[in-house]
């Protein structure tokens, strides 16, 4: 059954040639057929694959399928090949599961948009690159998924591609990304150069035993390959493009900038954990940039009156949640809040799509408002989703992974108080910012009329999701909880074991550690309820008060990187290109045509016609030469 | 017999070069011009005699008969082109011609 | 001897000088004259006695008498007034003083003394006609190239009057005027003067 | 004697266009056609017949230098053309050869495909002139001796000449008169370097020729090499067009016709690398060596340059144009960096760059026959008249841009490997390059495609023939993208004969550890057929590794 691998990647992109090939002839259904049935298909193989992987695991844990060698030269021989092991399978179920149900939600989300089929044909191309990434056995091959799903995104944001802004935004974002990407790029150099070879279980292996722990080597391959990671999660220094994203539809916004595409740094990462064993200090600044990231993401997030901005925020928000897990060693934790994380911030963006479209296109939350009647459906869906962001104690997945993350920032090898405070500080905000949209959408006087109701093809992938959101946290129990946690015991096959040693590690594990983050997540929710809910006048005298005004407009902007990046990079290379625009060499090479014109018109002067002067000129001469010759 | 030195013919020679030259600069008139190359020319076969006495050999003197001969030439080519010269400009000023322009 | 020589330069130099400031065209060439008399003295004393012979019989005497001929066919009259204002003596002046300079000081570092030995007209013709033979021919050659030049340029000017005047014939017999065709000729001096031509 | 015909049928085929075409365009076209496919054809047949051969030959040659060089070599003609001066009418053929020539009649058809409907002026000169380009630049890539190459490197600029001057847009002849003065002064220092070769290599060997694998290995002071290799550096690097020397190229892409810029960025551009590579380095490697560090210099301004150039171009053909200067950049990369990876890499790049910029010429050449402007600022919006021009833009555009997938991202992926093994920086500098273009590309598209269509323009969307011509070029640049074996494997061998010639000097790196084993595995590991065999190379892909 394991030889059907290829099939997975391989039906998207089918899906995607046949849209390409037939796009005149084919009507909506047609397309909605090719489209959402290709990644259907894939969704079912992929089951089966993993399924029989799961049941009965191949030797070592990892099969190896090698379609052929995509170039041989000098002994840099890269092949199309792909390796599942639980990672991947993990991956593979998680893009093709939801990426089928947001493919089935597009079909009715995207019904009166003229460019259906083209959006369906970018959405394939999209989750065949994604899963190229996740299932390549070489880090070109990976590579290349890299950059497809870089350029799928690009296409996707820039769908409605009336607007100038909306393309400026996916321009924005493949160059921002394109910048991680040269890291990325230049890592591959680095490690072929050291190892000789891209494929991935032999590089590590190689590395491992020639790379000495913590040496220079070591250090830059697993920075430049962070690198990289950065540019694609979005995080600290590269993460202005993700907010901007959200000009793109909102499924996209779903499947590609919160369960998937996001996370292609963490799988990376997780993947190449070994090249950060080996390199301490790396794994120290991974996890610093995700404390960052998910401090100062949540902070913006707290702010924001667009509803897919905060959601945007908060995404970058819980991947440095999944990058401070890595960070500190807990590759495990970082996976399974990646798989939660899916789940419930699909769902959230699903509902938000519903809202929007609900509210003819009406962005602002505090436009928005009492939806609770109006929208049932999508109220219940999306009060789970915030919680499970939020973390709601024993009733969502959220708080399983996140407590785990919690708990192994603190308690890990490499756990310490700073990274466990910024978890616990992040944890508060992320409560205060889920919930003050569920208030501010759900509750208090309607101010828009709801002119569109959700239709049945929307409303089912919401709700799969909301259970899955539930549901999925309970496949890792914590030890004081249940001790149930199957799913560990499966990540441990090609992860190594969180192992909690750090001098904190008893009191994190313990039921005590747990308690401390469950009262946060509770605190939490009350005073989001004082802040938001009954008495909203106070909240805009809050937020308009004068001390608050400058630190909420500097946090609604992003922490002001947009400004900066603006002015250090955008400007000077568009001023150089409007000042070189005809091309300073140019001008040396016509400088050097107008000197000869002007020795021309110079010399030509001296043709008076008139006999003296010329015998002038000729005594002039001689008069030189004779000095010469009698002086010298 | 000759006590005189080389040196003053051959400074003889050069004085009359020099006012022949003189003469081709300023003077406009074209009959003038060829009289001023006669002197420059003579001056010139001045020097090679000058030269062919010092060494008590002929070829000073040869010299002199080939730019007698060279001179007579120019001057009847010289008159010619100054009798054509003042009929088709009807002036022997040297500045009229100047249709050679650059 | 070296007296007759210095005199003989000075009065070259003076004549050679008056030749380029007369404004009146036949004093300038007959002081040309004097000047080529003076050189041919200057040859005596040099021991050239053959030359200087020649100078005055070809020189003086041949291509001065070309020159009056040209003046008295152009008949460009006593007052040529072709000549630059003063102050245009200045340029040329001063150009032809450097030039002086120049020579005179690099002549002026070495003398030498002449041999004092007479190169008679016996010594010349041995050389004209011993290693010098070739150089004769092509003088010879040279002179008749322009005689020849000399005459064409110069006569064509007659050939196209000729032309013009048998084409003003043709024309005057068609139109029965009475103009007889010698009295045109009167008022033309250059005309004229074409029928003396040697 | 096949090599003959390569040049012979282009060549013959000229004057019988230009004769037909007096009486009819039509017939012009269709013998220049059958002019460009012809050899085509023989070429392709050589190539599958001497593939085996190819690597036969490669894997059997004899050691030292005679031996490398006389077995490398598929076929050879040798006639002595001007026998007092040691001038022979040397053509020879290997893996490289094989591929440019591929290359040159590939685009001398497109070319003449492109320009189907937009060429009405005096159809017949105008075949002539392209058939003859395309004869020259067999020519070149076939000669072996320096003066002929010297010869058809001329003898080449001519034609182009008229092609620009004659059929060009607003500015040709400027344009044309600038390429035509860039080109020969720089070619006639190159002959200046040959003569002076040659001269050293007689004065020392008392042989006079002009044949280069004989004037290979001559000794001389090291500062004579420098100069020498000056020379034809300024000769292939104005070709090219590495940075200073570039700015002949924007003009006389943008004045070209269309058929005129695809046949310059496809082929004439090319000629610089390959000289580069046939050449240069072989018989001045010591030189080279001291050059290297400069030449990355130039090389790394000439991709960043070339890409912010490009950016702020506001016509559409200008922008394309200063893409190739970003491009090549990449090429002089990789001939410095002299190993394995970059010339393959090299080799690559020049057949994908030809591809995706000569479908980027055709693209702005077709919009610019519907809507007589060049300048973007007058576009936008064209991809709600025209969407299947706007797909294929964008493809194209990705393609340029390096997009992983297509033949351009493997080509600057070996470059910049093997350039990292010679440094860093010059590496690091050439992926940011990567970057800028991102910048460019999306710029065009945005400028051109996107955005809201203002102008009202309307016209038909691709036709047919572009359609067929721009489908079988993104066949070839996705095949490229996932297979390029087979131009590698071709490629190998003279990769191989290149770097062994260098082999004694300063210029010889240590191979990857992988290639020390014997080629002869390696050459015989063909490629596997099709995509969907399971785990058929696996096993002893592995083993070698």
């Amino acid at each position: 059954m394991l030889g059907l691998l290829w099939l997975i990647p391989a039906l998207p992109a089918a899906g995607f040639l046949a849209l390409v090939l037939l796009n005149r002839r084919l009507d909506r259904t047609a397309a909605a057929w090719i489209g959402a049935g290709s990644v259907g298909l894939s969704a079912l193989v992929a089951l089966l694959v993993c399924g029989s992987f799961i049941v009965s695991p191949p030797a070592g844990d990892a099969y190896h399928q090698v379609l052929w060698t995509w170039m041989d030269v000098a002994g840099f021989a890269p092949n199309i090949g792909f390796y599942l092991d639980a990672v991947s399978v993990l991956w593979v179920l998680v893009i093709t599961f939801v990426g089928f149900l947001i493919h089935l939600y597009s079909t009715e989300h995207m019904e009166h948009d003229e460019g259906f089929t083209r959006f369906f044909m970018y959405l394939n191309l999209f989750v065949a690159s994604m899963l190229v990434l996740v299932l390549a056995d070489n880090l070109l091959l990976l590579y290349l998924g890299w950059e497809g799903v870089g350029l799928c995104s690009y296409l996707l944001i820039s769908f409605w591609q009336k607007d100038p802004q909306n393309v400026y935004c996916g321009r924005k974002a493949f160059i921002v990304t394109r910048v991680g990407d040269t890291a990325l790029i230049a890592g591959l150099f680095l490690l072929f150069t050291q190892v000789h070879t891209l494929e991935i279980q032999p590089m590590l292996a190689a590395a491992q035993e020639s790379f000495v722990p913590g040496s220079a080597v070591a250090v830059a391959a697993a920075l430049l390959i962070l690198g990289g990671a950065i540019g694609k999660s979005a995080q600290v220094p590269l993460q202005t493009w993700l907010p901007d994203a959200m000009a793109g539809p909102s499924p996209v916004s779903a499947l590609i900038h919160a369960a998937t595409m996001v996370t292609a740094g963490v799988y990376l990462i997780a993947r190449t954990n070994v090249l950060f064993t080996l390199a301490p200090d790396a794994r120290l600044i991974v996890a610093i940039v995700g404390t960052v990231t998910l401090l100062l993401a949540g902070f913006s997030a707290l702010v924001q009156h667009d509803l897919k901005r905060a959601l945007a925020y908060s995404t970058i928000s819980q991947i440095g949640y999944m990058f401070l897990a890595l960070g500190v060693s807990g590759w495990e934790a970082g996976v399974f809040h990646f798989m939660t994380h899916a789940f419930f911030k699909a769902l959230l963006f699903l509902a938000a799509g519903v809202i929007i479209e609900a509210l003819a296109d009406e962005h602002d939350i505090f436009k928005m408002g009492g939806l609770r009647r109006e929208l049932p459906a999508v109220f219940w869906t999306f009060t789970i989703g915030a919680a499970a962001l939020a973390a709601l104690p024993f009733v969502t997945d959220g708080f399983y992974s996140k407590d785990l993350i919690i708990a192994t920032s603190l308690g890990s090898v490499d756990g310490n108080l700073w990274f466990y405070a910024g978890a616990i500080v992040g944890a508060f905000v992320t409560t205060l910012y889920s919930f003050r949209l569920v208030w501010l959408v759900f509750f208090g006087e309607r101010h828009t009329e709801v002119s569109r109701r959700p239709r049945r093809r929307q409303l089912v992938p919401l709700w799969i999701l909301a259970v899955l959101s539930v549901v999925s946290g309970l496949i890792w129990m914590p030890p004081w909880l249940a001790g149930f946690h199957p799913f560990e015991t499966f990540l441990d096959t090609a992860l190594p074991p969180i192992e909690f040693t750090g001098e904190y590690a008893h009191f994190a594990e313990s039921a005590l550690g747990a308690l401390v983050t469950i009262s946060v997540v509770v605190v939490g929710i009350g005073i989001a309820w004082l802040l938001w809910m009954p008495w909203r006048r106070g909240t805009h005298a809050f937020s308009e008060s004068p001390a608050v005004r400058p630190l909420a407009a500097y946090w609604l902007g992003g922490w002001g990187f947009d400004w900066v990046y603006e002015r250090v990079f955008v400007i000077p290379v568009k001023w150089f290109a409007r000042v070189a625009r005809n091309d300073l060499v140019d001008h040396v090479v016509d400088g050097i045509a107008w000197l000869n014109v002007a020795a021309w018109r110079t010399l030509s002067a001296g043709q008076t016609g008139r006999l003296r002067a010329y015998v002038a000129v000729a005594g002039f001469g001689i008069a030189l030469v004779l000095a010469v010759v009698v002086l010298r | 017999m000759a006590s005189v030195s080389l040196d003053h013919a051959l400074v003889l020679a050069a004085i009359l070069f020099a006012i022949g030259f003189a003469g081709l600069l300023t003077r406009r008139n074209l009959i003038v011009v060829l009289a001023c190359i006669e002197i420059m020319l003579n001056a010139g076969g001045l020097a090679f005699v000058a030269a062919g006495a010092r060494w008590g050999q002929a070829d000073g003197q040869v010299m002199f008969l080939f730019v007698l001969a060279m001179a007579a030439a120019e001057v009847a080519v010289g008159l010619a082109i100054a009798i054509r010269f003042r009929q088709s400009l009807k002036s022997l000023d040297v500045d009229d011609a100047d249709e050679m322009k650059g | 001897m070296t007296i007759l020589f210095t005199i003989a330069a000075v009065v070259a130099v003076l004549s050679t000088l008056m030749v380029v400031t007369r404004t009146n065209l036949v004093h300038a060439l007959l002081y040309l004259v004097v000047s080529l008399f003076a050189v041919a003295v200057v040859f005596y004393t040099l021991g050239a006695p053959f030359v200087a012979a020649l100078e005055v019989i070809v020189y003086a005497g041949a291509i001065m008498m070309l020159f009056l001929f040209a003046v008295m066919l152009l008949n460009v009259g006593a007052d040529s007034p072709l000549r630059v204002p003063r102050l245009a003596w200045v340029g040329p002046g001063i150009l032809v003083a450097v030039l002086l300079a120049e020579v005179v000081y690099g002549l002026t570092r070495q003398t030498q003394p002449l041999a004092g030995v007479e190169v008679g007209p016996q010594a010349v013709s041995e050389a004209l006609y011993g290693p010098y033979v070739l150089g004769v021919e092509l003088a010879s050659m040279l002179l008749l190239a322009a005689l020849i030049g000399a005459r064409h340029v110069a006569a064509r000017a007659r050939d196209e009057e000729e032309a013009a005047e048998s084409m003003e014939r043709a024309r005057g017999l068609s139109e029965t005027a009475g103009e007889a065709p010698g009295q045109g000729a009167v008022d033309d001096p250059g005309r004229l003067t074409e029928e003396g031509d040697a | 004697m096949i090599l003959l015909w390569y040049i012979l049928i282009p060549a013959v085929a000229a004057p019988v266009a230009w004769l037909l075409g007096r009486s009819r365009p039509a017939l012009a076209r269709w013998t220049a056609v059958a002019g460009t496919t012809a050899p085509l054809v023989i070429l392709a047949g050589q190539w599958i017949t001497k593939a085996s051969a190819l690597q036969a030959t490669f894997a059997a040659r004899g050691p030292g230098p005679a031996g490398l060089v006389a077995g490398s070599w598929i076929a050879d003609v040798k006639a002595t053309w001007i026998g007092s001066l040691g001038i022979s009418f040397f053509l020879a053929a290997d893996g490289l050869t094989i591929i440019m020539l591929l290359l040159t009649f590939a685009l001398g058809l497109l070319a003449v495909l492109a320009s189907w409907r937009g060429i009405t002026k005096n159809v017949g000169v105008f075949h002539l002139m392209i058939l003859w380009t395309v004869a020259g630049l067999a020519g070149v890539f076939l000669s072996l001796d320096l003066f002929l190459f010297y010869f058809f490197f001329e003898m080449m600029l001519i034609p182009m000449y008229f092609l620009i001057a004659v059929w060009g847009h607003e500015k040709r002849v400027y344009a044309a008169i600038k390429f035509f003065i860039f080109t020969q002064v720089s070619g006639l220092l190159m002959l200046v370097a040959i003569v002076a070769l040659v001269v050293i290599h007689g004065r020392e060997t008392g042989v006079y020729t002009f044949d280069f694998t004989q004037l290979l290995g001559t000794q001389m002071a090291a500062s004579t090499a420098f100069i020498l290799m000056l020379g034809f550096f300024f000769a292939f690097a104005v070709k090219l067009p590495a940075w200073p020397l570039h700015t002949w190229l924007p003009d006389a892409h943008t004045e070209a016709p269309t058929a005129g810029s695809v046949l310059l960025a496809g082929v004439l551009i090319k000629i610089g690398a390959y000289g580069m590579l046939r050449f240069m380095v072989p018989l001045f490697p010591d030189a080279v060596h001291d050059f290297r560090t400069v030449a990355l210099v130039l090389a790394v301004i000439g991709i960043i340059y070339g890409a912010v150039m490009a950016y702020g171009q506001s016509d559409m053909k200008r922008l394309v144009a200063y893409t190739s200067v970003s491009h090549m950049g990449f090429v002089l990369l990789g001939v410095f960096a002299w190993n394995t990876l970059a010339l393959q890499g090299v080799i690559l790049q020049l057949v994908c760059h030809a591809l995706s910029t000569g479908a980027l010429f055709i693209m702005v050449g077709g919009l610019q026959d519907r809507i007589h402007t060049r300048d973007m600022g007058r576009m936008g919006g064209l991809w709600q008249v025209a969407p299947r021009m706007g797909g294929t833009a964008m493809f194209f555009a990705m393609a340029s841009l390096g997009l992983p997938g297509l033949g351009n991202f493997v080509a600057e992926f070996l470059i910049l490997v093997g350039v990292w093994q010679v440094s860093h920086w010059a590496a690091v500098l050439g992926a940011v390059g990567l970057v800028f273009a991102t910048v460019y590309a999306l710029w065009m598209m945005q400028r051109a495609f996107q955005g809201e269509e203002t102008h009202g323009w309307s016209f038909a969307d691709l036709t047919k023939r572009e359609v067929g011509m721009f489908g079988a070029m993104i066949a070839a640049l996705v095949l490229l993208g996932f297979w390029p074996q087979p131009l590698i494997t071709t490629a190998r061998q003279t990769v191989t004969g290149l770097q062994e010639m260098t082999a004694a000097s300063s210029l010889a790196q240590p191979r990857p550890t992988a290639e020390a084993g014997d080629p002869a595995a390696e050459a015989a590991a063909a490629p596997a057929d099709d995509a969907s065999g399971a785990t058929s190379l696996a096993d002893d892909e592995g083993a070698q590794q």
